[in-house]
């Protein structure tokens, strides 16, 4: 069998089944295009997230009499301690300055107050530690046993929180995602059920007369393929669009600049088109074949 | 008129019962030869078209077995069909055309399953349709047919691609008088080239004058073989 | 046995192109009174469908008036045609069953469509199907019938409304000689009560001895009018 | 006409076409759950960026020598402004409790301040005026020209973000319930199509023996009715049960506990039944219409 027949047979059912095909290429389109949407949303949530965790840092409050040669020891110390990403010394000047900047207007409340009079400390920043808490609570303890130290503080409560709110996000997002991939596959298998019994009376006429079922399916996957491909290709398109356009208007908005959205990465792009085709032609496949054996 | 040849088709005690149904073949034991014209009368409903099905595997016995060609039907495996389908030609007694193709497509389907390309099978094609005094119309669409010239369109299609074998069901129900002489005259063209014909039919005076064998089937038994 | 009264079919004229091609039908002038039973003949694309379907609405003329008892064809609204439809009983050349729908379903629709109720229809349904030999395969699906079955069925969805026209296409195309006979007797049973019938057919022995009208159509034209 | 003989010929339709209509209320069904779900979303995200913005406060500093008579003059004239909603007075006793509050453990920091360097003030809760910047501005203006007061905050950074971001979330929710609305819209109405149009023989032979088109539309309808409203009652019961098992995990996690989610409002649940209702009506009827008008 030629290839090239099956191609112009395929042709001709697109023209003489156009309608038909453009609802099919819809709806996939649409489909794809809410899964799209749908990653987007929670990928950019996740980024989101993560970006946060990654700010949390631990605060080592050392005691007041700890004298400036040892801070360049302990300095190394915590450096090396394992799961540490960076560590910044703040002195109580820094400290001092620190608390008068986020005092704004009002910091002459400060004004006669010593401004030695909160203590130096390091800034800990944990290596993506955010949903390893256990890890943030190790190194702590680690720290606060040490002779210099006052106090370790790790803002327990924000993680805590955090991760709370992760949780109960990723539980909507694999619910809603769940959801979204059955609507999906159920809308689209069913739509192409529908066009194929459509069809039955020119199937059962092509077998009469002596086709193959190769014969019979090859258009038909042909079709699919194009299907699933175009329909997927329009939904990343539209999505794109979308997200160019989003992330312009908040690039616009200073105060939500640091907010930076991220298209989705080529993987799950890939992803899509593959599923999407490989589903179309699979979909048709299974409902053929309803027709085909004998 | 009878070649006495090795069978082309055997059957032996076929029976089929449509599912839950009263039997519409009881035991029937039938050989015909390779190069014979063979017309199939019988009343309404006594089992023709049932029996017809059977020899291109539309339909699978309930009993017995068939032989076409030295395929065993009851051993056939489901993608063995098409190449058995392809040595018998079939006007089927509800045409069964593609009513959104024209009448070059729906004749040329029969080709195209060969694996022909386009090229290959117009001329063939065309030639067909005009014997079939569809020529001008080889282009309209099956569904802005007559009755008749679909019936003609259907048995075009049946002998286009040479078949070995030919099963007519009925074939000129709908045609006039001059037509169904025309119809007979290509089938006896076609046996005289050593195609092998089952020609169903209710119209006696196909069959009354002439030396052909007629089988008659009476609710599902062969009743009757009278060699011609 | 034509009875000379009022007519219930007039045409005038009548001409059908079917949209770019050569025209099916040309001026054709005809007037079937009430109570008359004619024949209708003619080589096969000559027209007779496409006369028969002008005449309840399922195509509409490109020329000429056509009135139809009492309604004039050229001006009914669409929300007529079906009381015009329920007046005029059909057998269709390609019986137009429903497949799905068990024999009785398939006759009952007739009636229901009239907004009778089942417990009204099952009396006249299971009569009418008897009369055509299939009260054993009443509640069989008509895709489960032999041809010649499901014609009887499409002549008995035509006929159980008792409707005042009958045109038949071919209705017995697929029937052999007995049930041929039978579907006649019916045609002229029905006739005797007062029904005027159109019998569109080819098969000349049907109307050869009798003193019915015979019309007969060659590519579109009426070319004769032999009344009987 | 009887309508109980459409009934009838309605069931014998369902029993005869049982899977096509599994099959359209099933679309119908997953149409609308992702409708009610991402209601369900968008509505009590809304309801929390305004509880949120509800605690917004505007922060009213007064000079340090005001005397303590004039306080209660003072409170009366600002609950007397329009658009306030409450008034709380903190003395400087009470800033000094909620900073060694908020510094916690840190507190010792605060040792040997004076308890009183901090300003009195008064806390102003303005009436669900998040949204409403301008009327939060001229409030501010009004107080900070009395004599008493120092200095009137209002967290306008705050503000203005929560703003820019509710109003990317609104496009955001807009943006994909259009695009929600028009999948369901297009997938709903193929799928009637679809499921008509495999019965075009079927309409088209009832025409021919006389049937009206009321007559045939009759079960088309009633079939499209208990469509459109079972497909709907089964997403609205699955949201209810997907926002119930929510709920509750929401409320097991302490953390979480004052995020409290709400159900639709009624008001929604009924649009939902009621348009999905109408619309499958409506559809069948669109797309019978093709067959009927002659
Ligand atoms: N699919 C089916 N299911 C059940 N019964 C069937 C089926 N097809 C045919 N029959 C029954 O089998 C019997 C034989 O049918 P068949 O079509 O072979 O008759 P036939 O001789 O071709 O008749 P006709 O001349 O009317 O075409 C009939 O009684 C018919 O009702
Ligand atoms: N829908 C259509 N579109 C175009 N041409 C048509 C259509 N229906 C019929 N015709 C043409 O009109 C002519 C008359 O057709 P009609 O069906 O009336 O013939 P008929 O006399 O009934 O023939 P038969 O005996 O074969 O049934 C034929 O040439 C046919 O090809
Ligand atoms: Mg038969
Ligand atoms: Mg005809």
């Amino acid at each position: 069998m030629i290839p090239g027949t099956f191609f112009k047979r395929a042709l001709r059912d697109l023209k003489q089944n156009l309608f038909t095909h453009l609802m099919t290429t819809g709806v996939v389109a649409f489909s794809c295009l809410l899964f799209v949407i749908f990653g987007l949303f929670s990928f950019n949530l996740q980024q989101f997230v993560e970006k946060f965790g990654r700010e949390l840092a631990v605060v080592v409050y050392l005691k007041k009499d700890v004298s400036q040669e040892k801070i360049p020891s302990l300095y190394k110390r915590i450096n090396a301690l394992d799961g540490v990403e960076s560590v910044e010394f703040i002195s109580s000047e820094d400290a001092y300055r620190e608390l008068q900047a986020f005092l704004k207007d009002e910091k002459e409340i400060l004004e006669g107050v010593d401004p030695l009079f909160l203590p130096p400390s390091f800034q800990v920043e944990i290596n993506r530690a955010v949903f390893n808490i256990d890890k943030v609570k190790k190194i702590a303890e680690i720290m606060s046993q040490w002779p210099e130290v006052a106090k370790v503080q790790y803002g327990q409560e924000w993680v805590d929180r955090l991760e709370a709110i992760s949780q109960v996000t990723r539980n909507i997002v694999i619910i809603a995602g769940v959801l979204l991939l059955l609507t999906a596959t159920f809308v689209v298998s069913n739509t192409i059920k529908l066009t194929v019994y459509a069809r039955q009376e020119e199937i059962e006429i092509m077998r009469l007369v002596g086709a193959t079922n190769g014969f019979i399916q090859g258009p038909f996957l042909i079709e699919a393929f194009f299907q699933g491909f175009i329909g997927a290709s329009f939904a990343i398109l539209v999505s794109w669009l979308l997200y160019r356009y989003l992330a312009e208007s908040v690039s616009a908005t200073p105060l939500l600049k640091d907010m930076d959205l991220h298209f989705l990465p080529m993987e799950y792009v890939g992803g899509v088109l593959a599923v999407s085709t490989l589903f179309c032609v699979l979909g048709t496949y299974i409902a053929l074949r309803r027709f085909l054996k004998s | 008129m009878i070649s006495i040849e090795q069978p082309i088709i055997q059957m032996q005690g076929v029976e089929k019962v449509y599912g839950g149904y009263s039997p519409a073949l009881k035991g029937v034991d039938l050989e015909i030869s390779k190069g014979e014209f063979v017309f199939l009368t019988g009343p309404s409903g006594s089992g023709k078209s049932t029996l017809l099905k059977l020899l291109f595997c539309a339909e699978r016995p309930t009993g017995g077995s068939i032989v076409v060609d030295d395929m065993d039907l009851s051993t056939l495996s489901g993608s063995q069909i098409p190449y058995l389908r392809r040595k018998v030609g079939v006007i089927f007694q509800d045409f069964k055309l593609l009513p959104n193709y024209t009448v070059f497509d729906n004749v040329a389907l029969s080709l195209e399953v060969l694996g022909l390309t386009r090229k290959q099978v117009e001329k063939r094609v065309t030639a067909i349709i005009e014997s079939v005094g569809l020529l001008e119309k080889i282009n309209r669409l099956a569904v802005q047919l007559s009755g008749g010239e679909q019936q003609r369109v259907a048995i075009a299609r049946a002998v286009v691609n040479r078949p070995p074998i030919i099963l007519a069901d009925e074939p000129t129900g709908n045609l006039d008088r001059a037509r169904t002489t025309e119809v007979v005259e290509l089938m006896n063209e076609l046996n005289a080239r050593g195609t092998t014909i089952i020609f169903a039919t209710h119209d006696e005076t196909l069959f009354t004058n002439t030396h052909r064998r007629v089988l008659t089937l009476r609710e599902g038994i062969l009743e009757r073989d009278q060699k011609g």
